[in-house]
């Protein structure tokens, strides 16, 4: 062989000598797991003034998990509707990829660009913060939507609906179509999502305690990662690995369309029940042909209005994000702040042959 | 005369002072038009995101002098982040954790410099390879879950400032490790025998420079820097988890590529990969604040990567013809 | 004579070392499927079969276009982005006329071609390395594709029937998208192995300066090998639509590196001048067999990459073992004829 | 070595239309004049040796000939119709065929395909008919008599076996006029015979052939006609029969051959270098010798004969399979060529653009790339000690260059070659190596060359000499090794040492 021996023993010892002997060392007594008190974020320590008028001329930036998703396009409809109702600016920006550390750029930039309301949804609870403190401690207030951070890196959250709510409509669409029995799966969006994994929870409690449901059993939990591919194939995967599947529960909007796709062309057509979270639009093929009969959703259009003004509210000094505080937003009506500073959209709207051109979205 | 004139124009028609010329024209531009650009709050938030970038295109830019690529250096910063997340879980100390990721990052290093000297395989090959299998292994480590519970004396620092003042804490390490690698480079011994590999690596064995064993340690450097970029990274976004700084790779081989580096070997230098990493970085934070849309990011970095190595193409040809005149001048007169 | 005899055991020995080099990847891909089948019977039923099919479709058919830049010591890293522009800009189309399936696909692959010739221009008239050139329109098109797109999505509901069934229809078990890719790869096969101009691919990957001086037109081959792997791409992006009925900006994003995967897999030097469409074939097959059969083992998910990256050294290590191995048979037993 | 009979000259007076001529061709590269003025005419049926020194143009002329380069001035003409290639397959299609001293083949195509790359026999629908390839090649290595396996690889063929394919190529494609250039070079008797029968063969059917050559031997026995070339411009054309070898090699030189090889007589001092046993498979087999102090050895025998494989194993390069190197008296381990320079052996390459020079690196960096380590202070190179060593040595060696921060590829052959000696010689070497020191560099740098080799052995320097010139290796050395098929097939003392007696060794003809 060409070339020398690369490995020289006598070098790499000297190398790696004093990493490890740094790294032994400070072992003894460094820093492990549990020393550290995460400080809890900024308290609000302004006081609401239910009475207050909405502020005119705010400036609002909406930034999704990432900007090519029609969702979000959705979402960003009804922000803009709430922005020009109260005479403010209003931005969509983010990354191309559905990264945080993308989002972080983004955050400093609107941080610098002193927007007032951030409307963000996070691609991760935690790798945002600290860029979120800094864009608080400069002025702005911080909405999240459709999927949350850490409780006290932003104002407030606007969830789409109850984990608990969802978690039960899904089930019960899941159930009524299979008579309760027989075996069910999930295929969900990534690991670490923050909603999916608070719905299956709910879910998972919810089949052990309900003798309602004590002939189903969910035999596997998969992800698709939101990606179309991937939720295609992991569809594929569960039908191969569970031949007697009944039903699957889709919780995420990519992943039922990628599911109701790849039943639709197969022999399991009919024979396997599909529900959870889509858009009519996305659907609504499947529902005439058979594939699905009832899924639901939010609207989000609805969502992003919320969050719109929800952050408003909190930049009026109308809430500080205490629970039990009252606000008026728009044609949407009246919400009230729950605790941790979520505020919730209302339950979940079902869609099936009879109502489904109902909707465009 | 004219040579003397030559000798002192000679560092201003250089690639380099052309993209170092370009950042500064860039920056003094982009100050006076673009609101929120020119401000110290601005700079340190550049300064944040192109450290990872940064430090990973010091060692690349040795790596590609020397004609052979890295392209798992991002892979290795997830596989070392995953790994930090793993070790956190597990209740080691973060001091001991921080050093033995840097070491992960050394022997990644080194498998691929094993495969690429010791096994004589063409580093494209490899390192696309071992970016599959690290970015994979890091998934096998840590699946798609994140280890965010990083103490805040440490998640801190990465974003601080020195004194809190206007410069960021992280600028220290980048400059001292940027200073370190551009002496390597331009000023001893061991860059002399870069260039040489680079240039041609029969000659360079044959002038007793041992190419194997150099780009050997390259990789390990190479690798410990991804390690170090992985324990930042994790830091910084407080936040371990298997798809950090994917797709990185190929940010950091476009700023080399646009530093004046030439793929093949044995020509570039230090400073235009330096002034590449500003220029990018700061182009894209001036056309965020300037409310551009996400794709005209794209699309500019792929252009200037074209660009960067058309640019002193046409430039050569031109300088070609030109000095074929010039001869073809004096033959006359001769 | 006997030198005549020697000269020849020589080739058959290489000959052998080709073939063998396919054969591994069928006895990896039957080992494969074997395992699989045996834990998980519904591995091998028509629906599975049809299922894995219709997932190598695409890379198969981007896998043959790499094979033929490859062989000319070059890459297309932009594969993935040129899928996604064509795939958007046929989608877009096929909602807005409603055009047939034959008018998109030639519309899919006059927009690949047209990438890959901006691809070849760049390579070949401005000299820019094909890493670096390919690399640049990666993000370019990427951009181009986000530009055009924006945030919105074509649903399977704003395309014609006629081509949501041939996405998802089948003649025999085989589904037509597949057909399409097979079809393709042996044109493809055909013209790297009977024809002139795919014979000067090989000369001018195995000795540039050879394929020079015996006077190959390198320009207009490079040229064809890049808009032949750019139609290709395009034409994956109307498969790619046909296949999953939705398509976003995001269509076909980080596939180039499975596609290098599977050529490099299938046993196509990296440097160019040896490999096959054949191999090219076998490996993305390989590949996507690898990626169908991790969820029926129930081996989590997240091994797929670490087992395609370790797939990637071993595939390149052992051709490098082989070719050293093979060069010394030449030499020893070299046709010195006395 | 088969004595070469002359062949029966044809017609004394050849037909009226050269098959191609030249006529004043010029070509520069830079600063440097390859051709300034070179005739040439070449008749159909006539074998013609164009001879000259190394770096007198015939390479250039070659290449034009071939459409690689174009004429700054003068015309090619073809049938007396001015010409002007565009590209080789212009000239290939002109039915000018050129083999080189070491052809570029494709190594992954079969020889067949080399055969006919870009006019593979077509059958049905435009597919390559393979069957007939097969068929075509094998009939044109019958017709040459020589049976080759057209299916095999074209990788790991002897240089011999690839000239064969060439020259097959040439003859398929009705190659008028055949360009060789130093064909034989690496060739074995046997091997030189059956490509001289091969040519033989063409030119009775009316081709005409080209013939470069340093081996007047073989220039006798295969043409008729002789070109002398100098300094890129032609000196003479004769009839063989007129012109003495003598009258020949003074044309060539142009100068008094004192004046060329400037050898000093020095008592050779102790032995420095010590090789015993040398072997590498395949390479070289049992090599011994000893180089003395003050003492010019070189290694004669023919391209392949093993002796750059000697020159390289000494140095260190690549692993031995047995055998020693010492200096003085202490071993050098195998495969290390820094060992061996700290040992204070330096060898200066056959290929300098190869091996020698990193080309697109400064002269400073290519001068002082040897003493990295020893220019630098405290581990760094800063200051201005690179620049000062290689404008010291650059001086010494009289280097024209225009500054030392020029790419290395930027000088002429003559120059690049006085670059690495500089940065061998930098190294104080006890024990210099030069493998074809002269090779591709003008006649005024080559003497210099000389000298200066001469007067380092004075200084008491050992210095081994590879050189394929007979001229240079009769006029240089001391003692002469005479390689053949990698082992030594004997030495000769300077006054032993004749043309004659060391072909004879080379060759193993007795």
């Amino acid at each position: 062989m060409k070339g020398s021996k690369p490995m020289n023993r006598r070098r790499l010892t000297l190398l790696t000598t004093p990493i490890l002997a740094a790294a032994l060392l400070a072992g003894c007594g460094g820093t492990t797991q549990g020393d550290d008190d995460a400080g809890g974020g900024p308290a609000g320590d302004a006081s609401a003034d239910p009475n207050a008028e909405y502020e005119t001329g705010l400036s609002f930036a909406m930034l999704p998990k990432s900007v090519n998703n029609p969702y979000f396009d959705a979402s960003s409809t009804g922000a803009e509707a709430a922005a020009t109702a109260l005479e403010g600016a209003f931005e969509y920006t983010g990354p191309s990829d559905a990264s945080a550390s993308s989002q972080v750029s983004y955050i400093d930039t609107l941080s610098q660009q002193a927007t007032d309301v951030i409307l963000l949804s996070a691609n991760d609870p935690n790798a945002l913060c600290s860029s979120l403190e800094q864009a608080r401690a400069g002025g702005s207030v911080v909405v999240t939507f459709d999927s949350d951070v850490d409780s006290s890196c932003r104002d407030l959250f606007v969830s789409q609906v109850d984990s608990d709510e969802v978690g039960l409509a899904l089930l019960e669409m899941a159930a009524e179509q299979i008579d309760a029995t027989g075996e069910i799966a999930i295929l969900s969006a990534t690991a670490n999502a923050t909603n999916q994994n608070a719905w299956i929870e709910v879910m998972e409690a919810e089949l052990e305690s309900n003798p309602s449901y004590a002939d189903m059993e969910l035999v596997d939990v998969v992800y698709g990662d939101d990606e179309d591919e991937k939720s295609f194939s992991e569809t594929q995967g569960l039908l191969q690995a569970h031949p007697d599947l009944k039903a699957i529960i889709s919780p995420t909007t990519v992943g039922i369309a990628a599911a109701a796709r790849y039943l639709s062309g197969s022999e399991f057509k009919g024979q396997v029940a599909l529900t959870g979270l889509g858009t009519p639009n996305q659907m609504r093929e499947f529902v005439n042909d058979g594939t699905v009969t009832e899924f639901a959703l939010w609207d989000p259009t609805a969502l992003g209005e919320l969050a719109a003004y929800t952050g408003a509210a909190a930049a009026s000094g109308i809430i500080t994000g205490a629970e039990g505080e009252v606000f008026t937003a728009g044609d949407l009506g009246e919400y009230t702040v729950g605790a941790d500073g979520v505020v919730t959209l209302g339950p979940p709207t079902r869609f099936n042959a009879d109502n489904i051109d109902d909707f465009d979205f | 005369m004219s040579a003397d004139l030559r000798r002192l124009a000679r560092p201003l028609m250089t690639w380099d002072a052309a993209i170092i010329a370009v950042t500064l024209a860039f920056l003094v531009v982009a100050s006076m038009t673009v609101e929120h650009f020119g401000t110290a709050r601005n700079a340190g938030y550049i300064i944040l995101d192109l450290a990872p970038i940064l430090l990973l295109a010091l060692t690349m830019t040795l790596i590609v002098t020397t004609g052979e690529i890295d392209l798992s250096v991002a892979s290795t910063v997830g596989l070392t982040s995953a790994a930090m997340g793993v070790m956190w879980n597990g209740g080691m100390a973060l001091e001991t954790i921080m050093p033995v990721a840097v070491l992960l990052g050394a022997v990644l290093g080194a498998v691929n410099g094993l495969f690429v000297t010791g096994f004589g395989l063409p580093s494209l090959a490899v390192t696309i390879g071992t970016l599959a299998l690290y970015r994979g292994l890091a998934y096998v480590l840590l699946g798609d879950t994140a280890v965010a519970d990083w103490p805040r004396l440490f998640t801190g620092w990465t974003l601080g400032t020195i004194g809190d003042g206007p410069v960021p804490n992280v600028l220290i390490p980048m400059l001292v490790l940027a200073l370190a690698c551009g002496l390597v480079l331009h000023a001893t011994p061991v860059g002399r025998s870069i260039y040489a590999a680079g240039a041609n690596p029969i000659a360079a064995s044959r002038a007793g420079i041992g190419v194997g064993r150099l780009k050997f340690w390259l990789y390990v450097a190479s690798g410990a820097m991804a390690g170090l970029v992985g324990v930042l990274w994790t830091l910084r976004y407080s936040s371990a988890r298997a798809d950090n700084a994917a797709g990185l790779e190929l940010t950091v081989i476009a700023v080399v590529l646009l530093g004046g580096v030439s793929i093949f070997g044995g020509k570039g230098a230090l400073p235009g990969v330096l002034a590449a990493v500003v220029l990018l970085v700061s182009v894209q934070n001036a056309l965020r604040l300037a409310h551009v849309s996400t794709e005209a990011l794209t699309v500019v970095t792929g252009t200037l990567l074209i660009a960067a190595v058309l640019a002193p193409n046409a430039l050569g040809a031109l300088r070609t013809a030109l000095r074929r005149r010039r001869t073809t001048a004096t033959g006359r007169t001769a | 004579m006997t030198a005549l005899a020697k000269a020849r055991t020589g080739s058959a020995g290489l000959d052998l070392v080709l073939r063998f080099r396919a054969l591994g990847l069928v006895v990896a891909l039957a080992v494969l499927v074997g395992v699989t089948t045996a834990l998980n019977p519904r591995f091998l039923s028509a629906q599975s079969v049809r299922d894995l099919l219709f997932a190598a479709a695409v890379t198969l058919l981007l896998a043959c276009g790499m094979t033929v830049v490859v062989l000319t010591r070059g890459i297309d890293l932009s594969v993935g982005s040129v899928l996604g522009l064509s795939a958007y800009v046929t989608g877009s189309a096929l909602s807005a006329t409603g055009m047939g399936t034959a008018l998109a696909l030639g519309l899919g692959l006059a927009v690949g071609a047209a990438c890959g010739a901006l691809n070849g221009v760049i390579v070949y008239f401005g000299r820019v390395p094909p890493l670096v050139a390919t690399l640049g329109t990666l993000y370019v098109l990427r951009g181009v594709v986000y530009f055009i797109a924006g945030g919105t999505r074509i649903n399977a509901s704003d395309l014609p029937r006629g081509f949501l069934d041939f996405g998802s229809g089948h003649v025999l078990g085989v589904p037509y998208l597949f057909a399409v890719s097979v079809l393709v790869l042996a044109a493809v096969g055909v013209f790297l192995g009977r024809y002139r101009a795919g014979r000067d691919l090989y000369a001018l990957g195995s000795n540039p300066e050879a394929a020079r001086l015996a006077g190959v037109p390198a320009g207009r081959r490079l040229m064809t090998a890049y808009v032949l792997s750019g139609a290709l791409a395009g034409l994956g992006g109307v498969l790619y639509a046909a296949r999953f009925g939705t398509v976003d900006a995001s269509a076909g994003y980080g596939m180039e590196l499975d596609v290098v995967a599977a050529v490099v897999v299938g046993g196509v030097a990296i440097f160019g001048g040896a490999g096959t469409a054949l191999g090219a074939g076998l490996g993305a097959l390989l590949l996507t067999v690898i990626d169908n059969a991790l969820p029926v083992l129930r081996i989590d998910q997240f091994w797929q990459q670490a087992i395609v990256g370790a797939l990637i050294l071993a595939a390149i290590a052992l051709d490098r073992l082989v070719s050293v191995r093979a060069a010394r048979a030449l030499r020893t037993k070299g046709s010195h004829v006395r | 070595m088969p004595a070469l009979e002359p062949d029966p000259a044809p017609a004394a007076a050849p037909p009226p239309v050269p098959a191609v001529s030249l006529r004043g061709v010029a070509k520069s590269f830079g600063a440097v004049r390859a051709l300034r003025g070179a005739d040439l005419d070449l008749y159909p049926g006539e074998a013609h040796a164009l001879v000259g020194e190394n770096g007198a143009g015939k390479s250039t002329l070659i290449k034009i000939l071939a459409g690689l380069y174009r004429p700054d001035a003068g015309a090619v003409e073809l049938d007396g119709e001015p010409v002007a290639f565009a590209d080789t397959a212009a000239a290939m299609d002109a039915g000018i065929a050129v083999i080189y001293q070491e052809p570029a083949l494709f190594g992954d195509l079969s020889v067949a395909e080399n055969l006919f790359i870009g006019r593979q026999p077509k059958g049905r629908f435009g597919l390559i008919d393979r069957a007939a390839m097969n068929r075509d090649a094998a009939a044109l290595f019958a017709r040459l008599g020589v049976p080759m396996d057209p299916d095999r690889p074209a990788k790991g063929l002897s240089i011999a076996d690839q000239q064969l394919v060439e020259i097959a190529k040439a003859i398929s494609r009705s190659a008028r006029v055949m360009v060789m250039d130093e064909p034989t070079a690496a060739l074995s008797g046997v091997e030189v015979e059956r490509l001289f029968g091969v040519v033989r063969a063409l030119r009775e059917d009316g081709a005409a052939v080209l013939f470069i050559s340093h081996r007047f031997d073989e220039v006798e026995a295969l043409c008729q006609r002789v070109t002398v070339m100098r300094d890129g411009a032609h000196v003479s054309t004769d009839l063989l029969a007129d012109v003495a070898v003598e009258e020949l090699v003074r044309r060539m030189v142009g100068r008094d051959l004192g004046a060329m090889f400037p050898k000093q007589d020095v008592a050779a001092g102790e032995v420095v270098l010590e090789v015993e046993g040398l072997t590498r498979e395949g390479l070289c087999r049992d090599v011994s010798f000893t180089v003395r102090a003050g003492e010019i050895v070189a290694l004669a025998g023919l391209v392949g004969a093993g002796r750059s494989e000697v020159v390289q194993a000494v140095f260190g390069i690549g692993p031995r399979d047995a055998g020693r190197v010492k200096v003085d008296g202490r071993e050098l381990p195998a495969g290390s060529p820094r060992a061996a320079m700290r040992a204070g052996v330096a060898l200066v390459p056959e290929d300098r653009r190869q091996q020698g020079l990193l080309l697109d690196l400064s002269i400073m960096r290519n001068a002082t790339i040897t003493r990295r380590h020893r220019l630098s202070r405290f581990g760094f190179l800063i200051g201005g000690a690179e620049r000062r060593a290689a404008a010291d040595w650059s001086a010494r060696l009289n280097v024209k260059f225009g500054d030392l921060a020029d790419a290395a590829g930027t000088l002429s052959g003559g120059n690049q070659q006085k670059v690495v000696l500089a940065k061998w010689l930098a190294t104080g070497p006890k024990v210099l190596i030069v493998d074809e020191p002269t090779r591709g560099i003008d006649v005024g740098t080559k003497a210099e060359v000389h000298r200066l080799l001469s007067s380092l052995a004075a200084d008491g320097v050992a210095v081994l000499m590879v050189s394929s010139e007979l001229l240079e290796v009769l006029g240089m050395a001391d003692r002469v090794l005479v390689m053949r098929e990698g082992r030594i097939a004997g030495e000769l003392g300077r006054d032993e040492a004749t043309e004659e007696s060391v072909m004879v060794l080379a060759t193993g003809a007795a």
